[in-house]
């Protein structure tokens, strides 16, 4: 009676990996929405993109298929891209108005 | 780790054993840089206490660990005290996927009123099978944090400096590292570490226009493809250990001590236990990637060697086997730690500049027309025309 | 099972702990370490589902480079312990929590509803060396993107050196 | 799985090994006068001046962020040089060999723009 019941939990398959991920999709998400610093919103960008990788990765697995795989390689590549342009804005930023603050960008326009 | 205990056990007392190995080498290493810089530039060296000086290290470590504990004040204590312990990570991480030696056969045995069925232990902390030198490469990427966090925990501008400029140059020469090691993985078609050295023990054996030529008699080593690319990685591994001639982050002159500036007794100590095992790595990849390995075709082969002790049979033979080959592994492994404290005490220091540029406009397109080269060759030499 | 269970949850809260620490830290250098240690734990996942050379190239990129570069930008600005970390404002933070909120029930709740969508399938079996087989795949099928992604870096290289160029000062604020 | 943890195993055993050694040496340190000057940082005997940001030159950053994209380019090389021999073997040599030398192409032009632009100049 017991393992059967606790057969949701102790058989590891693929609904597990995607419940991690969303958890730290959210993570990522309530990083970019609530922190001030530039910085770290860029941080929680990466999280978010690591998150959805692991769903690429555990989806790989499930249908025994490399395509997944594949795409995580491409969006490691784009993520580590965004990640350099994004901080040499943040330095750009920063160079000029001494601050991180994302108040900073409002004065961005012209 | 294993199926039963036993396994297990032997595995973890392998990985410990293999671990304070590297530790145990700082001390000796140490003597030998001090006497041999010492025979290099004509001088005596500390030769007071015990013989040949030998116990100058116990006395070293008596004073290292009594010396006075205290973290700046402006500092951040809890990163100033992390970075000597990430510091030994890397190396051990790094020095533990190189196999050292031919794996152990262990065939069944009675025990305790049990029959303990046979195992293989490898000759080496874990095997990471077919990803082993991308294991490598990933965990000395690592080494950038030990730095950084130095430097940031210091709360000093000389150890902020040092540490900056030692991780834009390991990051930097990490990509000549990576780029050098494309020209063997090209030959050789594969991560796995064992199976290099497998292709390594044997008669040097390549295409030629389609045709298989073999000379017997040499063996088969990457140094004899790739001598460009075992240069490069040679320098390379300078770099990433930050030691003479590329020892930039502590150039006295210009930043004190550089991230170390604070450091001092054991957590010093730390520090240089990474980067002589960083040397060990170094020294322990060169082996295995250009020079056969734990194997010395045609000498010292595993079976070569197995057939030596063919009488005593079974557990053994294969024990003193490992052995022996281990011998043989050091023992290369020894001339390129020699070679590190060589180079250090023979070149003078490069200007920080220099430095870059031999990074990035030297050894990055060196290493780019040596991968490019060995594609090509590889390309006419193996299709059949 | 049950040891694969024990180290699925060590490493889930191994990470879930270290990606709150990285959302609430208030010192972005320590936010900086705390996800490099998400990534490397993201890379032993990637390993444990049979991604072996994503894992390799997970801490090579990301735990090796990417967030080497934010920790050493976060030193450049010598930035000390914000002591309002969290943005501020009555109705833009309520705004902000109550979205945040949805968006995050919006991703829990797909991963819940998604039971069941893949159908329960005889576990496949990867093939003996998946690295060769997914660099193959690599070089046939995604051969386009990968030449595309060569061109992209290198757009992003002369973009990066072209940002860092702007001169600071001239239009400040003060 | 199981590949993965005697590496566990070992970072653990690493670590305490050293949080034991600065324990130790904790514990065996010769007890000395704590004073202020002693905790400062060293700044060669002058007073120390933290106030004020460290000024750190760019080129640090540019060099990491250059750093990255290359390392990118030269991992995408692993899994070509892994295949290569089995491209070869199966008669495509020519299609592995051009499809390479065409990202090739990006990247030595990419190496030789940032030459030529002196973002890799240190003074």
């Amino acid at each position: 009676m017991l393992a059967t019941n606790a057969e949701p939990f102790l058989k590891i398959g693929l609904n597990h990996y995607l419940f991690l991920s969303a958890i730290l999709f959210s993570f990522g998400m309530i990083a970019v929405l609530m922190r001030k610093n530039v910085i770290v919103m860029l941080m929680g960008v990466e999280l978010m993109l690591n998150a959805v990788n692991l769903s690429f990765i555990a989806f790989a697995k499930e249908l025994g298929n490399l395509n997944g795989q594949i795409m995580v390689f491409f969006v490691m590549t784009i993520a580590a891209a965004e990640a350099g342009v994004g901080l040499a804005l943040a330095v750009a930023i920063y160079k000029k108005y001494k601050d991180l603050n994302i108040r900073a960008f409002e004065q961005l326009r012209g | 780790m294993g199926s039963d205990v036993f396994e297990i056990t032997v595995n973890f007392v392998k990985m410990v054993a293999i671990f304070l190995m590297m530790v145990q080498l700082v001390p000796l290493l140490v003597w030998v840089e001090r006497r041999g810089s010492a025979y290099i530039q004509n001088r005596f060296g500390p030769n007071r206490v015990g013989p040949l000086g030998l116990t100058q290290l116990l006395a070293d470590a008596v004073k290292f660990i009594t010396k006075e504990e205290f973290s700046p004040a402006a500092g951040h204590w809890f990163l100033f005290y992390a970075a000597p312990v990430i510091a030994l990570i890397p190396a051990t991480l790094a020095f533990g996927a190189i196999p050292l030696s031919a794996p152990i056969n262990v065939g069944s045995f009675e025990m305790l009123g049990h029959t303990w069925g046979p195992y293989i232990f490898k000759f080496q902390s874990f095997d990471m099978g077919s990803i082993g030198i991308v294991f490598v490469l990933a965990v000395s990427s690592l080494a950038a944090y030990s730095l950084l966090l130095a430097g940031y925990g210091s709360a000093n501008k000389y150890a902020l400096y040092g540490a900056l400029r030692a991780s834009a140059q390991t990051i930097s020469y990490e990509l000549a590292m990576g780029l050098s090691l494309v020209g063997i993985l090209l030959l050789f078609n594969t991560f796995s570490f064992s199976e290099i050295v497998a292709v390594q023990n044997g008669p040097l054996s390549f295409y030629f226009f389609g045709q298989v030529v073999t000379f017997s008699g040499i063996p088969n080593w990457g140094i004899f493809y790739q001598p460009l690319g075992a240069l490069i990685l040679m320098a390379a591994m300078f770099a990433e250990t930050n030691r003479l001639p590329f020892d930039l982050p502590e150039a006295e002159g210009e930043l004190v001590a550089g991230y170390h500036t604070e450091y001092g007794g054991i957590k010093m100590n730390m520090f240089y236990i990474g980067e002589y095992g960083h040397m060990l790595v170094a020294s322990g990849l060169m082996v295995t990637f250009f020079f056969g390995g734990y194997t010395l075709y045609p000498l010292l082969t595993p079976d070569t060697v197995a057939a030596w002790f063919a009488k005593l049979g079974g557990t053994e033979a294969s024990i003193l086997t490992a052995l022996v080959l281990h011998v043989v592994f050091l023992a290369k492994v020894l001339f390129f730690l020699w070679l590190f404290i060589w180079v250090r005490w023979t070149l003078p220091r490069f200007r920080y500049d220099q430095l870059m540029d031999l990074g990035w406009k030297t050894m990055l397109p060196w290493a780019l027309g040596n991968t490019i080269i060995t594609a090509l060759v590889i390309f006419v030499m193996r299709t059949k025309w | 099972m049950l040891m694969e269970a024990i180290g699925f949850y060590a490493m889930a809260m191994f990470l879930v702990f270290f990606a709150f620490k990285t959302i609430s830290d208030p010192n972005p250098i320590h936010c900086a370490l705390y996800l490099s240690l998400t990534m490397i734990g993201l890379a032993g996942v990637f390993y444990q589902l049979d991604a072996q050379f994503i894992a390799g190239v997970q801490m090579i990129v990301y735990a090796g480079a990417v967030m080497v570069l934010f920790v050493m930008v976060l030193m450049l600005f010598d930035l000390k312990t914000e002591l309002r970390a969290f943005s501020r404002g009555l109705l833009s933070g309520f705004l902000k929590i109550f979205s945040a909120a949805i968006l995050a029930g919006f991703a829990l709740g797909a991963a819940t509803n998604s039971i069941g969508i893949v159908d329960e399938q005889p576990p496949k079996v990867m093939s003996a060396n998946i690295t060769r087989d997914l660099s193959i795949l690599l070089y046939t099928k995604y051969l386009y993107a990968f030449e595309a992604l060569g061109i992209l870096l290198l757009v992003v290289a002369v973009g990066a050196v072209a940002v860092s160029r702007i001169k600071g000062g001239s239009h400040a604020r003060d | 799985m199981s590949q993965l943890v005697p590496v566990i195993v070992l970072s653990i055993f690493v670590v305490i090994f050293g949080i034991i050694i600065e324990l130790v040496a904790l514990l065996c340190s010769t007890a000395g006068k704590k004073s202020a000057t002693k905790l400062e940082s060293y700044e060669c005997g002058l007073p120390s001046d933290t106030s004020g940001t460290t000024r750190i030159p760019i080129k640090f950053y540019l060099t990491a962020i250059l750093f990255i994209l290359f390392d990118i380019e030269i991992i995408f090389m692993y899994p070509w040089a892994l295949t290569y021999g089995d491209f070869i073997s199966s008669g495509l040599g020519l299609y592995i060999l051009g499809s390479m030398g065409f990202f090739l192409l990006v990247f030595i032009f990419g190496l030789f723009w940032e030459v030529k632009s002196k973002a890799l100049e240190w003074e």
